[in-house]
């Protein structure tokens, strides 16, 4: 239709130097700030747009709302202090950090972690990838203002942290993979308990599937929006499902196998279009893909320990000098510890490489453009990101 | 100071041109007043029991102890049985849930949207980290006493707090609302200017009015 | 022409009747799409103790005079409707002030509110407000649209202007109602319906995760309480209307409750499960959809 | 492609990459992680060469490391060939004062960002990277960049916040000692209030 298409001799023109150029006394257009309180915006962040009419014609984003400096925390900690205080760097899922940091660790101060250590790891990331995914899934719908989606996937979150709390004690930080192994085995009855919610979730999910990718208006919404050009992927850094929706098969689970993903049986979930229903498509299959390795670890995992590598005294605990990065990959995309050490017992530098770092800033910026107002929280949800491991 | 807010020449449509100053033309900057209660007894405790079973938060995750807000409004414990619920914007809101740490930054916009809501409000802090600093007393961004910048109602510890110790926080404050002694929007306006020389003491980029209504 | 001056009070207690009932039917509302949700949901009297607080509230800011009037003129839309339609058919006492040219006072009440609100939300110089407007202006448009085209069409169909009038031509029987009479009509106006109760997947004037949360971001305090009185009465008195018109009207209260629950449950329903549309989507869709049913149903007649 | 080492292995790329630019010795991690120095100069151009001739298309981060004793920054390009499943860190070392690195956001757009945040917590300059100067964590800064070793955080945080009083800070080591070994430290009472073990 002519008359709803917009009219693109209203866009401003660029500079010399690459820039647009916009007069906001001109009156043509708006500066909007979306955030840090705002109830589309995932976290604590903000965006700052620059509208015409009902578009975005400039987009950044502002971050920083969540630093604490773990970077520097960590320097002036022991490396047994510091994995109390990795956790709190990504909230929805934190045991990532704590497995990267105590991977990084054990590579440079040579520390061979037992065998059932490694299957309970991989147990508990796998937890806290669906974990993370079911409050994507829920925000993605939200969104979109299908309010319901979101009650459904968080009671199944909190039906999976009670098996979190079940095996680690906690619900939100389980502090449970620290340098040298894992805390403890499984408790009795877990794997029966683990069943009985895994059955749950996948009913929980079919629902999901449903009422929300079966939705007219939500294909209308999100079928041909926000598509990440598998071009951008190398460029703007891509990983996880944002590459995988893009149809490029980018899991550190199979690329760069680690903990005991190579014993165990999937191949990457990929999509094709690369839109924000793709994505969302990708994550929800994804989510099933991790269902179906929980059951295979709690099949074949070995039951009895040891579960911790014998350790030096941790609080005279000395690394010798070395550098490393270790990789995992989240929910999000590739999650990466790099540490350095100079002999001394703290880290010498520690830098965290969350994937929303690149997600939320450049390709974001990237894609607001040309967006309408109204998908602007559709598509920084679907890019799935999360504030607090771009600012730590 | 952002640009946007600099003193500068504007030219209007009609061709005349005129300054505008932004942080005064903008903004009302009157001072906040003590706000007295009703005259009669019984209709303020009419009004305390209404402030008390509609507890209106506001949607502003500012740290990670929002990540339990949301389990809090879902099935398992569904916070809407005792009359709480999100509100979107700071006109509408009457509780600030200040949901962990504040870093500098975001405690600037924290009081903010604090001075837009309107008396009485209320503010809980979630966690160790408002309380002392918690797991962050060593960093260089974010502020340890929440009750230096804000008047705090409630303070719920742990790290982070469990929805059930959400829950009995927010039937505490209940009980302190219904007894009226949760006047920190009074408390706020009274002490007005020891808050003020609290917060530019660690915000020093000031670049909005003393009060933002 | 002689006026029965009892006819005020009486209105009057009409609208504490339907007022009361709107602050209930909208709590079990939220009941309902809590339970789908599978939550408890709030208690039933939540909604007036959320009155009383907003209203209790000790400071006001206003941004101006239209901004005090946004919500009054929200208020009178919604008043204004419910006493120039009859709400039960057949009884002296409420038949409120309706008289023979009410169906087209109605059609302006119905727009009446959104417009004043329009001027109120626009003076709050809030850029959320702003665009929620002009959202939601173009939204009722287009959704104004097939209903007033439905109406014409029951208009045409009774050859009258008069509300009662038409709930007269269709009693006596289930299969005298305009849902059977003239189906085109009241699917075109159903389907507007939806566009004009704000749920989902129409409900973009709001859009909380959008633009939270539209023309009301600036409305606090009393002027808040101001709206959430409208929001109790404004969708029954709008309900009433397509009660009158297509469902063969109520002659006494248990009816009356019972039909306006079913009709606002057409919205509840498809609203929560429906994600919502731009705002260019909405209107393309009263566009393809409504108004052609609309067109079709004058032609029938 | 010219290959003289087995073309797949991190050897052969930095023995390719040895014919162009003066590298240092290759440092390896483990198998598909190593790490190698070469010249600030250097840096872009073989960054470029890695990407688009040796399939290193992803950068995975971009950070600074500060040597203080040695009065240096150290630079680390991690970058990482998808298909071949290698890692690569390029470290580069330049001075502290004045701290500049020529910028790469033309090689990859992504990088501007990891630069800003550079020049923000290590005052680290690139010149010509997009919005560089803009505030991107921190806001209104106005002590050293805080990421550089000589910056003492808890010294801020005490000068700077307020704190609330009764918080004990207890140093593991000693407090250990004095709770497993109490004769060896008469007159420290391990059971004093504050002791939360």
């Amino acid at each position: 239709m002519g008359l709803l298409t917009p009219d693109r001799s209203q866009y401003p023109a660029l500079r010399a130097d690459g820039s647009l150029d916009i007069d906001l006394s001109s009156g043509k257009y708006l500066k909007l700030w979306q955030g840090p309180q705002h109830p589309g915006i995932t976290g604590n962040m903000s965006l700052e747009l620059t509208v015409c009419g009902d578009e975005v014609v400039e987009g950044k984003t502002h971050v920083g709302f969540l630093h604490r400096g773990f970077e520097k925390l960590m320097e002036r900690r022991t490396f047994i202090q510091c994995f109390p205080i990795v956790c709190r760097i990504c909230v929805p899922e934190p045991d990532f950090n704590e497995y990267c940091y105590a991977a990084a660790v054990e590579e440079l101060a040579g520390i061979e972690v037992p065998e059932a250590a490694h299957w309970i790891r991989t147990l508990i990331l796998e937890m806290g990838r669906i974990n993370s995914y079911l409050m994507y899934l829920g925000g993605q719908a939200g969104a979109l203002g299908l309010g319901v989606i979101g009650q459904w996937t968080t009671h199944a979150r909190d039906l999976m942290l009670d098996r979190f709390e079940e095996l680690t004690g906690a619900r939100v930080y389980h502090l449970f993979i620290l340098p040298g192994g894992v805390r403890d085995g499984l408790p009795a009855g877990f794997a029966g308990r683990m069943a009985e919610t895994l059955r749950e979730l996948e009913t929980t999910l079919r629902d999901v599937h449903e009422t929300l990718f079966c939705n007219a208006v939500f294909k209308k919404r999100t079928v041909g929006q926000g598509v990440i050009d598998p071009a951008w992927l190398e460029p703007y850094g891509v990983t996880g499902p944002n590459a995988r929706a893009a149809g490029v098969p980018r899991d550190v689970r199979r690329d760069f196998p680690y903990l005991v993903y190579p014993q165990l049986d999937f191949a990457p979930v990929t999509g094709q279009d690369s839109d924000i229903y793709t994505r969302a498509d990708v994550r929800r299959r994804d989510l099933l893909l991790s269902v179906d390795l929980i059951r295979q670890i709690l099949a074949r995992m070995p039951r009895q320990g040891p579960f911790m590598a014998p350790l030096p005294n941790v609080l005279h605990w000395r690394i010798p000098p070395g550098e490393t990065y270790v990789r995992g990959e989240c929910s999000r995309g590739e999650y990466g510890y790099y540490l350095v050490t100079d002999g001394s017992g703290h880290p010498r530098r520690v830098n965290v490489r969350g994937p929303s770092y690149t997600h939320a800033v450049a390709l974001l910026e990237r894609m607001i453009v040309h967006c309408n107002i109204a998908d602007v929280a559709a598509l920084m949800v679907s890019l799935h990101t999360y504030p607090p491991e771009i600012e730590r | 100071m952002k640009a946007e807010l600099e003193k500068r020449l504007v030219t209007g449509p009609d061709g005349v041109e005129f300054e505008v100053d932004p942080l005064r033309d903008y903004y009302c900057d009157a001072l906040p007043e003590v706000q007295r209660p009703a005259y009669l007894r019984i209709v303020e405790d009419l009004f305390n029991w209404a402030r008390a079973e509609s507890i209106w938060i506001l949607g502003f995750g500012t740290g990670c102890g929002a990540i339990e807000m949301r389990p809090l409004m879902t099935p398992r414990f569904d916070a809407y049985r005792y009359g709480i619920q999100w509100r979107p914007t700071p006109r509408q809101a009457n509780l600030f849930v200040i949901s962990g740490y504040l870093s500098v930054k975001t405690l600037k916009r924290v009081i903010r949207s604090y001075e837009q809501m309107q008396n009485p409000k209320y503010v809980v802090g979630l966690g160790s980290c408002t309380l002392n600093g918690g797991m962050y007393f060593d960093s260089y961004n974010t502020i340890k006493r929440l009750d230096q910048y804000l008047p705090v109602d409630l303070y719920i510890t742990g790290c982070m707090p469990r929805p059930e110790a959400l829950l009995a926080g927010f039937l505490e404050l209940k009980k302190l609302i219904r007894a009226g002694k949760a006047e920190g929007a009074n408390q706020y306006a009274a002490n007005f200017a020891w808050y003020k020389a609290n917060q530019k003491q660690v915000i020093h980029d000031w670049d909005m009015p003393d009060y933002n209504w | 022409m002689s006026f029965d001056w009892m006819r005020i009070p009486w209105s009057l207690v009409t609208l504490f009747i339907v007022f009361n009932y709107g602050l209930l039917l909208n709590a079990l509302i939220a009941k309902i799409a809590a339970r789908v949700g599978r939550r408890h949901g709030i208690p039933l009297w939540q909604n007036y103790v959320d009155l009383i607080k907003n209203y209790g509230q000790r400071t006001t800011i206003s941004h101006g005079v239209h901004f005090y009037l946004g919500p009054v003129f929200r208020l009178t839309g919604g008043i204004g409707l419910l006493l120039f339609v009859p709400t039960l058919y057949g009884s002296a006492y409420f038949a409120n002030l309706s008289f023979a040219g009410d169906l087209i006072l109605a059609l302006y009440f119905v727009f009446f509110g959104t417009l004043g609100m329009a001027l109120g939300a626009g003076e709050s110089g809030h850029p959320y407000a702003a665009l929620g407007v002009s959202r939601g202006l173009s939204q009722v448009t287009a959704a104004e649209l097939p209903f007033a085209l439905a109406v014409f069409a029951v208009a045409l169909q009774y050859q009258t202007l008069s509300v009662t009038e038409i709930v007269a031509a269709q009693q006596g029987g289930i299969h005298h109602w305009t849902l059977f009479t003239n189906p085109l009509a009241v699917a075109a106006a159903m389907l507007s319906f939806l566009g004009s109760m704000m749920r989902p997947p129409f409900d973009l004037v709001l859009a909380p995760q959008e633009i939270p949360i539209g023309p009301p971001t600036e409305y606090h305090s009393s002027y808040l309480a101001l709206l959430q009185t409208n929001r109790a009465i404004f969708p029954i008195a709008k309900v009433v209307i397509y009660m009158n018109l297509f469902f063969g009207g109520a002659t006494n209260w248990p009816v009356f409750f019972l039909k306006v629950f079913l009709i606002t449950m057409v919205s509840v329903v498809v609203g929560v499960v429906s994600p919502r549309f731009r705002v260019e989507q909405s209107i393309r869709w009263f566009l393809i959809w409504a108004v052609p049913i609309g067109i079709l149903a004058i032609l029938w007649v | 492609m010219p290959s003289n080492a087995d073309p797949m292995s991190l050897a052969g790329v930095h023995a390719r990459l040895q014919a162009l630019f003066p590298l240092g010795d290759l440092a390896p991690r483990r198998a598909g992680l190593a790490f190698v120095d070469l010249p600030a100069t250097c840096a872009p151009p073989a960054l470029s060469h890695l990407r688009d001739r040796e399939g290193f298309g992803h950068l995975v981060l971009l950070t600074a490391v500060d040597w203080l004793e040695e009065e240096l920054f150290q630079l680390t390009y991690l970058v990482c060939n998808r298909e071949a499943r290698l890692d690569l860190g390029l470290r580069v070392r330049i001075p502290r004062e004045p701290a500049r690195m020529e910028s790469i956001h033309d090689i990859w757009p992504t990088a501007a960002t990891y630069q800003r945040e550079l020049r923000e917590m290590f005052g680290i300059d690139f010149p010509g990277s997009p919005r560089l100067d803009e505030a991107f964590i921190l806001e209104d800064w106005r002590d050293i960049p805080p990421y550089r070793r000589d910056f003492d955080t808890l010294r801020f945080a005490r000068e700077n916040f307020a704190e609330r009083p009764g918080r004990e800070t207890w140093d593991p080591a000693s407090h250990m000692r004095q709770r497993l070994y109490p004769e060896a430290n008469p007159g420290m009472d391990p059971s004093v209030p504050g002791d939360r073990s």
